[in-house]
């Protein structure tokens, strides 16, 4: 029997090795697999290169591993917030290095690393900073900047339920880079709410399909939702 | 002069110019403000990227989801006929050509309509940018939502961006409180004027020759 | 009020110009739109270029198109079935143009044209005829193709259900190309067995937003379902 | 020499190196057997190209659901577990190396796993390809399953394909009806004879140098 099922995040998050990349799902903290990030914390695991939208929101979760030193590169789109003060002072004392990507080439990037796509051009960032040094090439009278995959060694994403061969739904906007960062990486690890029995999701909704995931762990339900129903936001943080 | 529209009344201005069943993105800052300006009734379908067509309005008090944030990581709502979808296909939307409109804040625009709108370029500041260029590239329509002018006086509008670019000739307007401007191969036509700002002011304060098609004629060229 | 049904098949096709570019969705017989084909098979454009992953099975749908003699062009993987006779003799006959395209090529070009991808570097193919006169590179050891978006002016597609706005769900291995044909046309027509209200495609589940679909037309429950659940073989073809 | 093994003693063969947790594409035709032989009882999970995963067998008679399909669009069903996905997604799936194992048939195999079995290079054939060339570079495991000759007793196995390839140096496993042979960066290896197969009998059929790991040894060389 197939069980990619982890009895809790401390055993969900073991061998990561130093050096590794890392991709982080969640878009702000929609989707901020928070409870890995601390199972990564609580281990040894440094020189982190990172790949995630934000560099972290508030003192918790991603931001709490970039204060932790830890990280050694961060590759984002949006590293400035107004929560993100954690990030600031690292970046501004010269202890992370930054690689600024364009969200939507972001994605595209993780997204070629898990469908197998050696480089694309993209329009986004053609003529601007970010594409500086870059291969161009003008198709069909549009510019394009060449790209290249993000891969990583690990993934740690966020999602509503999972089953033990790892299919996986996820939960309004907190979807967000979840399904893509599950094919990039060698090793995806997810957090969910709650573990389903197999069979439980329905086929034509699973949008993680179990082959991309590799250890699951059941977190329990967020405070704000009761069998995955939202019930206001009284208790959330 | 007076000082023409402020934002809210600038956001309704822009809300007027959305038909229905416009696919539209409001990027963060004061277009998010056109939301809440749209026609009752229309249905205009709201795209954020972080994964969702069909946004709503922010919920009332004690029913704020952590769940259903806009890109701008406010609560929003979800409405009937809404979608999600993860970030490649979301941007994808937008590279694909996909959008109607998006509306988005700007440094500078220059007259061949490239955008300024994510770096200042000052060596202290900790860029971020966000999905700002792919959508200066990738909807139908690019409209900018400004001041005309800096706080410290300077036109947003030039001959050409000395803030690092956020996309190239991708402007296809510009809505300011002082006029609006249609970014044209030959340049800027204004084709709105608001409070009573004349195209003399506007040449003057943005130093830029400007053509009129605002049908507010005074001691102006006719329109072209 | 958004309203993007169509009250039936000839007027959902309707406008289809002489040499156009018409992507039709299916793998086999499964979402393969075949009222739509029929529609369009009773006007009159002509001098078209089909994408599609087959060339048509057995004397309808697909194959009907093929056999009118108004097909110039077809792009597909695979041309030659068991029940491909009407292709095969219209080739053999050669009054029709075959492109042939790996599956995976031929997919990632559609979902590249739908995704804004000037061009993409794919292992699929390296080496091979398909490749010949071709682009190709080497990326950090591997060797890589370089191919072209496959973009329409029209795809025929068949979903599940739909609503006004266009959002679709489809069922089982129906839905094979008809979430990256609709975003690669510009113009979608989808035949779903059924208009359902708006709201009521769950959010989660819906698989082509409705900004990718500009004409819905309901064909009818298809003889093995009932309200969208499989009742057996009898009355299916 | 007996003849070796018939398709489904074949396809039983095969289905023995598949591992409890694997996810696996057969190809059209022969491979398909394979799906019939897997052990009962271990979770071994089918991909189909045109968009699934969790494939179960054939129907019963009665119960064919034309939305079901495989890749050779034979009916089939759904197992507790499975998914569906687009085309895009499903290629993505081989392409990106997410496939543990494919077995596809073949017109020939070269000793550096070259694969050809999409075309005969007949002036007269009308060309097929499906997914057999992204299946060829994608899994991270491409067996072949074949008899070993075609019916005009000329061997598959080569030292260069004369037909045109699917793919290049991607085959690492090759099952024949008279033995199993490794592709290895030193050619081919023999790790299982068949019958009264003999490797000199292989030597002779396929006209290649064949090391032996058969650990049937009569007058052949020792294992390396």
């Amino acid at each position: 029997m197939i069980s990619k099922v982890h009895e809790n995040v401390l055993e969900a998050v073991s061998g990561i090795a130093d050096g590794s990349t890392v991709m982080i799902g969640g878009f702000g903290r929609a989707g901020q697999p928070v409870e890995l990030i601390d199972a990564l914390l609580a281990g040894s695991a440094t020189a982190l290169t990172v790949v995630s939208n934000n560099a972290g929101n508030g003192d918790a979760g991603l931001a709490a591993l970039v204060g932790s030193g830890r990280v050694a590169k961060i590759v984002c789109s949006f590293p400035r917030q107004v929560d993100s003060h954690v990030f600031d002072a690292v970046y501004r004392a010269g202890r992370i290095e930054l690689e600024l990507v364009p969200q939507g080439n972001l994605a595209e990037r993780i997204r070629a690393a898990g469908a197998g796509i050696g480089a694309f051009y993209t329009p986004t960032g053609f003529g601007t900073l970010v594409a500086e040094g870059k291969e161009t090439r003008s198709i069909d009278g549009r510019d394009y900047v060449l790209e290249y995959p993000l891969k990583a060694d690990v993934a740690l994403i966020s999602a509503l339920r999972g089953d033990r061969w790892g299919n996986l739904v996820y939960r309004g906007t907190s979807r967000n880079f979840g399904p893509i960062m599950a094919a990039a990486a060698a090793t995806t690890i997810a957090q969910v709410d709650e573990v389903v029995e197999l069979g439980s999701l329905d086929p034509e909704a699973v949008v993680t399909p179990g082959l991309f995931v590799d250890r699951v762990v059941a977190v329990g339900e967020r405070p704000w939702l009761r069998d995955g129903v939202f019930v206001g936001a009284e208790a959330a943080s | 002069m007076s000082a023409g529209l402020d934002r809210a009344a600038l956001a309704a201005r822009i809300a007027q110019d959305i038909a229905e069943g416009s696919v539209v993105n409001l990027g963060i800052g004061a277009p998010t403000l056109i939301a809440d300006a749209l026609p009752a009734g229309l249905e205009i379908i709201l795209h954020t990227e972080n994964g969702m067509l069909g946004m709503g309005p922010r919920p009332a008090a004690g029913r704020i989801d952590p769940d259903l944030l806009n890109a701008g990581k406010q609560p929003v709502t979800e409405l009937p006929g809404a979608s999600y979808f993860h970030h490649a296909d979301s941007f994808g939307m937008m590279r694909g050509g996909h959008l109607d409109i998006c509306v988005l804040g700007a440094f500078q625009v220059s007259e061949h309509g490239d955008l300024a709108n994510w770096h200042t370029g000052a060596p202290d500041a900790i860029p971020a940018v966000g999905g700002a260029m792919d959508l200066a590239i990738g909807a139908k329509h690019v409209w900018v939502m400004t001041d005309l002018l800096t706080r410290d006086g300077a036109s947003k509008l030039v001959t050409e961006c000395t803030y690092p670019l956020t996309g190239v000739r991708c402007v296809s307007r510009v809505y300011t409180d002082r006029a609006v401007f249609d970014v044209t191969a030959g340049g800027l036509v204004v084709t709105e004027l608001f409070g009573d700002t004349t195209l003399d002011d506007l040449r003057e304060l943005a130093g830029l020759e400007l053509r009129d098609a605002s049908g507010r004629h005074e001691n102006e060229e006719m329109r072209s």
